[in-house]
């Protein structure tokens, strides 16, 4: 119990540290690395609660691809160290903090009130190979969404190549 | 848990192993003249010109963001080819085999639109 | 890692041991690319110092580490100096879930006035059991950052260039990688690495129309399903190591050195310690996914081998066992590092273009009608009609 | 008397994982609300969606149930979607008005 405690909190502030660094960084390439290192630590969580092939496919997607693509877009714009990172304005930032505020007591406070809602249950036991059993599930039950999600990528592929197409210049500003 | 950390273990031990080796070599580097020209970047002996954005062509991005959605399509393949044999075994072969070959379908059409659209052309 | 100390200990001195293994291979690898490009194109090679040249590496590493430390100036020091150390991550991460060899039985022993009860060590940094080749695949996805951050810490436009174009092509041929390795996980029904090679040591054994045929005598290897798909991954692993013929990001000609352009002594050095272990991986998956493994049906089996040393019994037998099979693992593992510095010194360089396209309009639907194919076959061949 | 008291804290169960998550739900949240750059608001999108995954994931666990599981796989898939369209707007953007800035979008309309 108490080593599982020690590495629940190493990895909680392993991550809580690296998703402020990623909110306050002021150089979005270093914001870019700092959550790829949230994700991979998100993927050793996912592991430690018995998600083994979400974890695999957590750094494959997200630590492998997704935020490969923002780091290499953030290079394209050769973007240097903003030196007002944080948006600005008297009553839209107060606006902005005081929501921000609520919204964030609004999510702490469900996860507090939620004690107790699941009822304390004999811990289940996953089954011997959960991968087979949740690709099964996969292919019976969510079989619809998954053909849906095939069609979606591929809407999103000819959308992506269809964005990148617009010509820059013509209507600028200046 | 416990699967997870001798991988810990090891990135750690990785890392110092190398922050020891550029220590070392720190430390054993032959002390040389620091001058300006020396710190520039190399730009083949010309003066260097940073001023001004790198111009990087799209196709980099398009290629990653193409990149992604496929890799998506071809992980959703793992856990079919994991089952497959036990679809088989239990007489549904035909329902694994069509329900696949129907996302199948998306994705070689999806491969063969972006053929045909020349977002995968490099010049 | 373990239950007591001992465990533990042996585990971490396994994972160290297994670790500077790969390290220790750059050096030698090195001789052998220099002499053998050297016998390839008729030339001598450096054969000055020591025998056969052998100590040209100590002398290599004396000059690597005295060479002059200093980071551009416009640069970002603290990513220019991270990317040679993420650089060795990947490989070791990657080269440490492949088991090397049959696990160790260790049966109880007295010790220190203690009875140290028996263990299994595997033959290999950690086992990640039944997710092992999605462990793989995830942590060489990784390799894109070593790059990127090269290149971005350089603060140069040749090493920005290089590094861009080496991670849109490992990202790119990562998906032919992934897509190749669908046609064995199809056969074979499962991540786990041990149990491939288990199905591997044995008589080649497939359905046939419903029917179980076995010929004895071959063994059972994926190369003998999937030879498409061990091509592909073959190329594949070119690619992701960025080495001849797909060595694009450093094509001299066109970007200097490419992300390396800055680099230089040990943090060079770095760099090529990833990608000959990247070769090692490479070489160390091919094994295990098309060619049996640490097992050489019908030779060299674990029990085959166990029965060899059947007299000396117990701890042992199973020690020199591991052994032996380790032997056997290299020793494949050796012809495809051979094979990497081969190919490098025999093809010429592809145009960056070429390159893509053999990515994306070659080996992505190659690998798509080889998964497609081996579904099918698999589909008539195993239901019973 | 001590472990019992500090039995909230050292028994790991499922109120823990959801208190991480909200923490970095918020994270995510006061990313998209306060940063300027496009970029990084898209960043704090992902956070937020990684957050609520881990509550999908530790909820998995609790009722010993794959449905969870399941949904995280779908919203890895949608998140890595949104994530490409969203930057080839941001490039779109960007192509035309040289800037990240989210001031940029006001001039978005026609």
């Amino acid at each position: 119990m108490l080593m599982e405690a020690i590495g629940f909190y190493a990895m909680a502030m392993f991550l809580v540290f690296f998703a402020f660094k990623t909110i306050s960084d002021p150089n979005p390439i270093h914001c870019a690395l700092y959550l790829s290192l949230t994700m991979i630590g998100l993927a050793g969580v996912f592991y430690q609660l018995d998600a083994q092939f979400i974890a695999g496919v957590q750094m494959i997607v997200y630590a492998g691809a997704v935020m490969v693509l923002f780091v290499m877009v953030l290079m394209l714009f050769d973007l240097k160290t903003e030196l007002r990172a944080f948006s600005r304005g008297l009553l839209s930032g107060f606006l902005k903090i005081f929501s921000a505020a609520i919204l964030a007591g609004f999510a702490l406070g469900a996860a507090t009130n939620s004690i107790g809602i699941v009822d304390e249950q004999p811990p289940k036991v996953m089954s011997a190979n959960i991968t087979r059993d949740l690709s099964i599930l996969l292919y019976t039950k969510y079989l619809y969404a998954f053909e849906a999600l095939g069609i979606l990528l591929l809407v999103v592929a000819v959308g992506a190549v269809a964005v990148s197409r617009i010509k820059g210049g013509s209507h600028a500003r200046d | 848990m416990s699967q997870l950390v001798p991988v810990i273990v090891l990135s750690i031990f990785v890392v110092i192993f190398g922050i020891i080796i550029e220590l070392v070599a720190l430390l054993c580097s032959t002390a040389g003249k620091k001058s300006a020209t020396k710190l520039e970047s190399y730009e083949c002996g010309l003066p260097s010109d940073t001023s001004g954005t790198t111009r990087i062509p799209i196709k980099f991005y398009l290629t990653a963001i193409l990149f992604i959605l496929f890799d998506i399509e071809i992980i959703f393949m793992y856990p079919w080819a994991l089952t497959y044999g036990d679809f088989i075994s239990s007489g549904l072969g035909l329902y694994i085999l069509g329900s696949m070959g129907f996302f199948l379908l998306v994705f070689i059409f999806g491969l063969f639109w972006e053929v045909k659209s020349k977002a995968l052309e490099w010049e | 890692m373990g239950s007591d100390v001992f465990e533990i200990t042996v585990n971490f001195v396994k994972m160290v041991a297994i670790f500077l293994m790969m390290v220790q291979l750059v050096p030698l690898l090195v001789w052998v690319e220099r002499r053998g490009s050297a016998y390839i194109q008729n030339r001598f090679g450096p054969n000055r110092v020591g025998p056969l040249g052998l100590t040209q590496l100590l002398a290599d590493a004396v000059k690597f580490i005295t060479k002059e430390e200093f980071s551009p100036a416009a640069g970002h020091w603290f990513l220019f100096y991270a990317a040679p150390v993420i650089a060795l991550i990947p490989a070791t991460l990657a080269f440490g879930a492949i088991p090397l060899s049959a696990p160790i039985n260790v049966g109880s022993f007295e010790m220190l006035g203690h009875t140290w009860g028996p263990y299994i060590f595997k033959f290999q940094s950690f086992d990640m059991g039944s997710i092992g080749i999605v462990f793989v695949l995830a942590v060489s996805s990784l390799a894109a950052y070593s790059l990127l951050l090269a290149g971005y810490g350089s603060a140069n436009k040749y090493a920005l260039y290089g590094a861009l174009r080496a991670s849109a092509q490992t990202i790119s041929y990562e998906l032919a990688m992934g897509l190749s390795l669908v046609g064995i996980l199809l056969l074979f029904n499962t991540f786990s690495f041990s149990e491939i090679v288990a199905v591997q040591n044995g008589p080649l054994s497939f359905y046939f129309f419903g029917q179980v045929v076995t010929f004895s005598g071959i063994p059972n290897w994926g190369i003998f399903y999937q030879p498409l798909g061990a091509l592909i991954l073959m190329a594949a692993m070119f690619a992701e190591t960025n080495r001849l013929p797909f060595d694009l990001p450093e094509a001299e000609g066109e970007l200097v050195a490419g992300y390396h352009t800055e680099y230089g002594g040990i943090k060079m050095n770095m760099f090529y310690i990833g990608e000959y272990g990247h070769m090692l991986v490479a070489s160390g998956l091919m094994v295990t996914f098309f060619f049996g493994g640490y097992t050489l049906y019908p030779l060299l089996t674990p029990d085959t081998v166990a029965a060899w040393f059947a007299k000396l019994g117990g701890t042992e037998a199973s020690i020199l066992t591991a052994l032996v099979l380790h032997v056997v693992f290299l020793a494949k593992v050796l012809f495809f590092l051979w094979l990497f510095i081969w190919v490098r010194w025999t093809l010429p360089r592809f145009r960056y273009d070429q390159l893509m396209d053999l990515g994306w309009k070659t080996m992505l639907p190659w690998a798509l009608g080889n998964t497609i194919i081996t579904a099918l076959v698999i589909f008539v061949m195993r239901t019973k009609w | 008397m001590l472990a019992t008291n500090a039995e909230p804290f050292l028994k790991i169960g499922l109120n823990h994982y959801l208190f991480l998550s909200a923490i970095l739900f918020s994270f995510g949240m006061i990313a998209v609300l306060m940063r300027k750059n496009v970029i990084v608001m898209l960043m704090g999108v992902e956070l937020m969606l990684n957050a609520v995954n881990l509550s999908f994931i530790a909820f998995a666990k609790e009722l010993g149930n794959l449905n969870g599981q399941i949904m995280v796989f779908f919203v890895m898939t949608i998140a890595a979607a949104e994530a490409g369209v969203g930057l080839a707007l941001a490039v779109a953007i960007y192509k035309k008005y040289k800037d990240l800035n989210i001031r940029a979008f006001e001039q978005l309309r026609g």
